[in-house]
């Protein structure tokens, strides 16, 4: 084996390693900096990372790929994007006139669609994730609110969201951050019984970088997002408190 | 509370607390700006400066900015605080004091020696007083040396974390993410990972895999996964190799909270990590977070300013005798911190408090897509850093973290780093590399693209 | 002109030639964007980076940005040209050219070999494809030494220009300024005061004043005067005591001539101050200042970006083997470069270019009051360019020129910056701190307050 | 003298000092930073200073302060104070209506009141500049067009002015960027003959830092001014080829 590696070139043993990560391993050296082309590349994916922060919601593309669940449409508190971005206290309000449309009922879940700082992992990834963890939840057990599409949303949105609903245990599907090899990535939010205002992220869990094919895959997130709301139910709590062993335990039966 | 006052182009300023005096002196920043505590002028700010000079240092201990009743963190500041310490700056003004500091009287002995008597109100509020230039001529006085298997802080060195993330834990991935960064002589403040699931099993698999790393190449450095602190206690008490338990902390007691944190949980951890002695030349084994905003994004801030805030944490960090103490400062987002500049200022505020207070401390010299900044302040903020002394700075590959999406110093920046300032790594480090053929004649990282070299096997 | 392209996220992005494609390769700057040569969006920007990776450096031989036929710094630049230097990069491209300068092959002597082999649009072009710390790291390695009284640019060493200005040129009023600076040490690189009036009479008394100092006290430094050139040459006819002549210019015919200079006229001053043999260790006798926005302020600049045109200048400064080079940077203000951030890349930029021309490089290290900057800024900006290794700047009392109204480096600024990076005062300038005992033992400068010192008497 | 010196204190000296210059010299040291005190007092400087960049002109305040002197009002092509301090260009450009209205004639000379970059050095020292100017040249040489008082202007704003009424020479008094130590300093430049777009810096004389009683006082500066005005008509020319020789003549009669 070591003799193998040792005459390899090495572009041939970075160009294998490529295969497990999008990382940027084995760019060579202009000295002590990075040579110009991968330079220029990473101010290519800069440019467009700072795009994909500003790049609009499509809620009616969501709804969509939703057809035959219903959804129903919120904004938060934060008018638009640039007041968003500076506000994350008006992110994780509804606005008021949204708050009062919102149909209270005696659901034990609700799904809520967020924009957060990357439409398209919301565009991409929040349907496929929402069906097959759905599918793996059937029964009476989980009475669902319509799916909640959010706009200028945080993550603690979603408690207020819940609440209005009177909903036991919210997910909510939100744009993480867009990274510059990365703009698409997808994280899932979990938290039991929020009360906003009180709840905070110690109380929630969070499954990150969903997006397929290179972080987790649309049924693995359902697996694990599964997992921890029946989980969560049980012990009726979510939070620190609450682990991810999905992957300890054998494949759980949809 | 009195309040405080100072006049100014002919007008009175006044000033409820130390608290809303603290905020107004403060530098500009979009956080305290967020939070309805910034000064609302130029004037007004300067006048808050001109006030906070005059202020007593023992007044801080008087009139905390939280009360003693309602927070942890202020009861920790005030109940562990050393008169004996405290002594020799006892009867100086904040003004005062920032002259002390950067007189030839307070050297690295001097400045040591008064650590513990320093609160973290203190130096945040000296901070606000000082300059760029003052941030880094004092910070480069003070000396905090720490270690595990290598040992961190020394005059004329800086390291480096190498930090291998993947989006699935895939351990090919970071298997080959590691082997970059050790090729271009990173990791030796610490190996860590940001694991992407807080799952234990997924997380122990990492920490078995880096610890196979270390053994096999007999690499002088520690281990981390920055698992939540309850889960790094459950892996321990099942026996996984744990070299330094990580956790992200905050100044206030409620931000804490929000973080799932406790004291008595730190405390456990402490104890547990302590007990394994894993270290060789050391045994520091806590490795902290924080950054400026975390404790305002929780509304967990009780009305004191995010850079205040900050230096609190440094009282927590402080009681564990970490190894590490990293301010992750443009992490976190614009919201807090809007800019390059305003980031470079947090740094070196960060830093300067840290040091000050006897920590370890090291950067994330990083900012995100939504923030306006970009690689040059990259640069910038590393250099301005690199010369007032930080500990150490993290490095992910070609500064792109493909998990965390946010961009922070390249394994090439710290090359530069080092190059421009004749910086070297952690010495048993440093003999490591030069053992396994990485170290050039000019103490630098040798180029061994193109030719055979054993550390290339790690990831086959 | 055949045009440029470059394709970027599925788009074609289009130059028209190497003036548009060096524009729209530029940082953000708000004098390109004055102009209406900015690049349109961030993904355009990069577009002309790509496509100006790939332009071989001969095209800039090839395709003046300025034609032959309008222009006699273009006609400096290309009859200058010296081909045989050139020859180790004249198969390089844009790209490949930074490679080779960050590379280890391109150290001091090849850098020095090479420099005539520049053209100042190569140096500004490479520059844009450049982060702040490729302009540190190459301009570190580069090393220009000249010399008159003092040695100026020696590794391990920078220089500091003491500038006493006053609103009347008023003697006394100079004098207690020029006490102030050389008790804070500074000076060496020069003794300059900007006269308010251009009268030839109050030049040459401040001339005098400053000629009986140095005289006086044998310092090894040189003084200037900064009046025009005509006013200098026609001094030097009248037998007045001048060092250096010092002249503005700027990187077109037409800026020149808006600031009432030829090419001509400086050849004339050259052939005077040369022949008047003043120094004692070296001859070099221009001191030119520079400043990018000054060509475009006189629409001058022929569509070509700011910092293109400022690289232009440094043609026509090497022409006189100075011995000092100074661009203002934040001098002009905010129309040109907007705040801190713009003010430092242009800083990096312009002694990048400066250095690898050849030419002694030093800077203002500024900003007006109309500018998004402040004292912070000038810290980050002096520790930038020390690491740099900036041949001098300039400094002026804590920072305040009561004269030109803009604030500069402080001589305390200038100490700060010699104990953070351990830099020492020219050699000569050195040994006379030392004979005059204001050098400590750590090489620093000696606080005399209080105590009875020579110096004390000059303004008395 | 040097026993003198040597015993007196520091504080003594520096103080002596002070009377001959406003630079801040003596400020003492923290190590290598400056001492606090001195430090903050920069920051105050420097917060004036910058207020002092937006303080607003008061056209009707120098035109009360020129009774008897007929006085037109300008501005030039910047509409407002931050287009102006972003647009240099449209700062040397009247206003188009503006130029309309100025009245053409067989004037010698135009006086310019331009607010620059300080209305506080307008206000302070424009109109008795003037005064003092115009008291020094005297006669039938000198048909003087009324005042031009422009708002948001630069040096070059007079070259248009000058254009638009036919006069030969134009002198332009301007407020001077405010520094940290003066924010009310006045120049004065003078072109002959300028033609708008042609003439450049290299063509005119300027007096600056006009601002008793620490900058040049206002009866220096006039006669000065005269003297230059004088060997301008007598050259027919301004710039580099003028020089300032008021110093080496014998005193100038009014
Ligand atoms: C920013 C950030 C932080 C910031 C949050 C402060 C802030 N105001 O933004 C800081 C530095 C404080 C932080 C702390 C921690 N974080 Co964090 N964080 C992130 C990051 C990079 C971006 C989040 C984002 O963009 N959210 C989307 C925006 C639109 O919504 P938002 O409402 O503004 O975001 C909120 C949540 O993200 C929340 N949050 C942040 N981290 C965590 C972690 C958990 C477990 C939960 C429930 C919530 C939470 O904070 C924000 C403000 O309320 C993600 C990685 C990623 N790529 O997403 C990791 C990430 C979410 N954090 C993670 C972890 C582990 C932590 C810590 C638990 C680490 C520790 N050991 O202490 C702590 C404590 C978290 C807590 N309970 O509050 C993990 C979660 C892993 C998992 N699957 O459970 C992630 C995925 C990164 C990682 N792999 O290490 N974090
Ligand atoms: C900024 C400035 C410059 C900039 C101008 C570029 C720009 N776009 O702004 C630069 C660095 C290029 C410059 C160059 C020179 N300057 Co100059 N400059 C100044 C400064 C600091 C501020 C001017 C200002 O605020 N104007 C007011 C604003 C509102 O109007 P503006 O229309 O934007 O300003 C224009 C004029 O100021 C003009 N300008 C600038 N300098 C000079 C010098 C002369 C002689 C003339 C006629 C015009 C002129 O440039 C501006 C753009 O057109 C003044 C000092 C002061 N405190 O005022 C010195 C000052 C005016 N300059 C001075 C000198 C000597 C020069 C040089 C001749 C030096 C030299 N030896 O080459 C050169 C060439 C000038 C020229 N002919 O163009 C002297 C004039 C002394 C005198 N009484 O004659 C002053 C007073 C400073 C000094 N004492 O040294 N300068």
């Amino acid at each position: 084996m070591t003799d193998l590696v040792a005459q390899a070139t090495d572009a041939t043993m970075w160009a294998a390693l490529r295969r497990h990560t999008q990382a940027r391993i084995g760019l060579g050296r202009a000295g002590s900096g990075l040579p110009t082309q991968h330079r220029l590349a990473l101010q290519a994916a800069h440019a467009a990372a700072r795009d994909a922060v500003h790049s609009p919601f499509d809620a009616d593309a969501v709804a969509g790929a939703l057809t035959g669940v219903p959804t129903l449409r919120v904004r938060s508190a934060a008018p638009d994007r640039l007041t968003y971005l500076q506000r994350p206290d008006l992110g994780r309000r509804l606005d008021p006139a949204d708050r009062a449309r919102l149909p209270r009922g005696d659901w034990d879940l609700v799904f809520v669609i967020a924009d957060g700082l990357s439409s398209r992992a919301v565009h991409d990834h929040a349907a496929p994730v929402l069906r097959a963890t759905a599918a793996l939840l059937p029964g009476p057990g989980w009475r669902t609110a319509p799916v909640v599409l959010a706009e200028q949303a945080r993550v603690a949105l979603g408690d207020d969201i819940a609440h209005a609903l009177g909903a036991t245990m919210v997910v909510v599907l939100i744009g993480e951050r867009p990274g510059m090899s990365a703009a698409d990535s997808l994280g899932a939010y979990l938290t039991y019984r929020p009360r906003p205002g009180a709840t905070t992220d110690a109380d929630r869990n969070c499954l990150s970088n969903i997006r397929p094919p290179l972080g987790l895959s649309h049924s693995d997130a359902a697996t694990k997002l599964a997992a921890l709301m029946r989980r969560a139910r049980e012990l009726e709590l979510t939070g620190v408190a609450l682990k991810d062993e999905s992957d300890e335990a054998a494949p759980l039966a949809p | 509370m009195s309040g405080y006052t100072a006049t100014l182009g002919g007008r009175q300023y006044r000033f409820a607390g130390l608290g809303p005096l603290l905020a107004a002196a403060s530098p500009e920043r979009s956080g305290d700006r967020l939070a309805g505590l910034a000064a609302e002028s130029a004037q007004q700010r300067v006048a808050a400066r001109l006030a906070l000079a005059e202020v007593p240092l023992e007044r801080f201990l008087a009139e905390p900015v939280i009360p003693y009743e309602d927070d942890d963190v202020t009861r920790l500041i005030l109940d562990s605080h050393d008169a004996a310490a405290f002594a020799p700056v006892a009867g100086l003004t904040v003004g005062e004091f920032r002259d002390w500091l950067l007189s030839e009287a307070a050297d690295a002995i001097a400045l040591a020696a008064v650590a513990p008597g320093i609160t973290p109100e203190m130096a945040a509020a000296v901070s606000k007083l000082m300059g760029n230039a003052d941030l880094v001529a004092v910070a480069r006085k003070v000396r905090v040396v720490t270690a595990f298997r290598s040992t961190i802080g020394l005059p004329g060195r800086i390291s480096t974390r190498l930090q291998p993330n993947h989006p699935t834990d895939d351990p090919a991935g970071v298997a080959a993410a590691l082997l970059d960064g050790l090729l271009l002589g990173s990791g030796d403040a610490v190996i860590g990972i940001n694991p992407a699931t807080d799952s234990p099993k997924a997380v122990r698999d990492l920490l078995e895999l880096l610890d196979g790393v270390i053994e096999r190449y007999a690499i002088p450095t520690q281990s981390c996964v920055l698992s939540h602190v309850t889960t790094s206690i459950g892996l321990m008490e099942r026996g996984a190799p744990v070299d330094l338990v990580f956790q992200s902390i905050a100044g206030t007691q409620a931000a804490n909270a929000s973080f799932g944190v406790t004291l008595g949980l730190l405390d456990e951890a402490y104890e547990a990590v302590s007990a394994l002695g894993r270290g060789t030349v050391g045994q520091n084994a806590l490795y902290f977070e924080t950054g400026q905003g975390s404790a305002l994004s929780a509304d967990a801030h009780h009305g004191v300013d995010q850079q205040t805030v900050e230096a609190r944490a440094y009282a927590v960090a402080r009681r564990y005798d970490p190894l590490l103490v990293n301010t992750v400062v443009g992490f976190i987002g614009p919201e807090y911190l809007y800019d390059g500049r305003q980031i470079l200022r947090a740094a070196l505020e960060d830093h300067f408090c840290g040091k000050l207070l006897g920590l370890p401390m090291g950067l994330d010299i990083c900012y995100t897509n939504h923030a306006d900044a970009d690689d040059d302040d990259i640069a910038t903020m590393l250099t301005m850093l690199g010369v007032a002394g930080a500990s150490f700075v993290i490095c992910t590959p070609g500064g792109d973290d493909i998990m965390l999406n946010y961009q922070s110093a390249s394994y090439h920046d710290a090359l530069y780093l080092r190059e421009v300032l004749g910086l070297r790594p952690a010495p048993e480090f440093e003999a490591w590399l030069d053992r396994i053929g990485l170290l050039d004649e000019r103490g630098g990282i040798r180029d061994v693209t193109g030719t055979a070299h054993p550390l290339k096997e790690l990831a086959a």
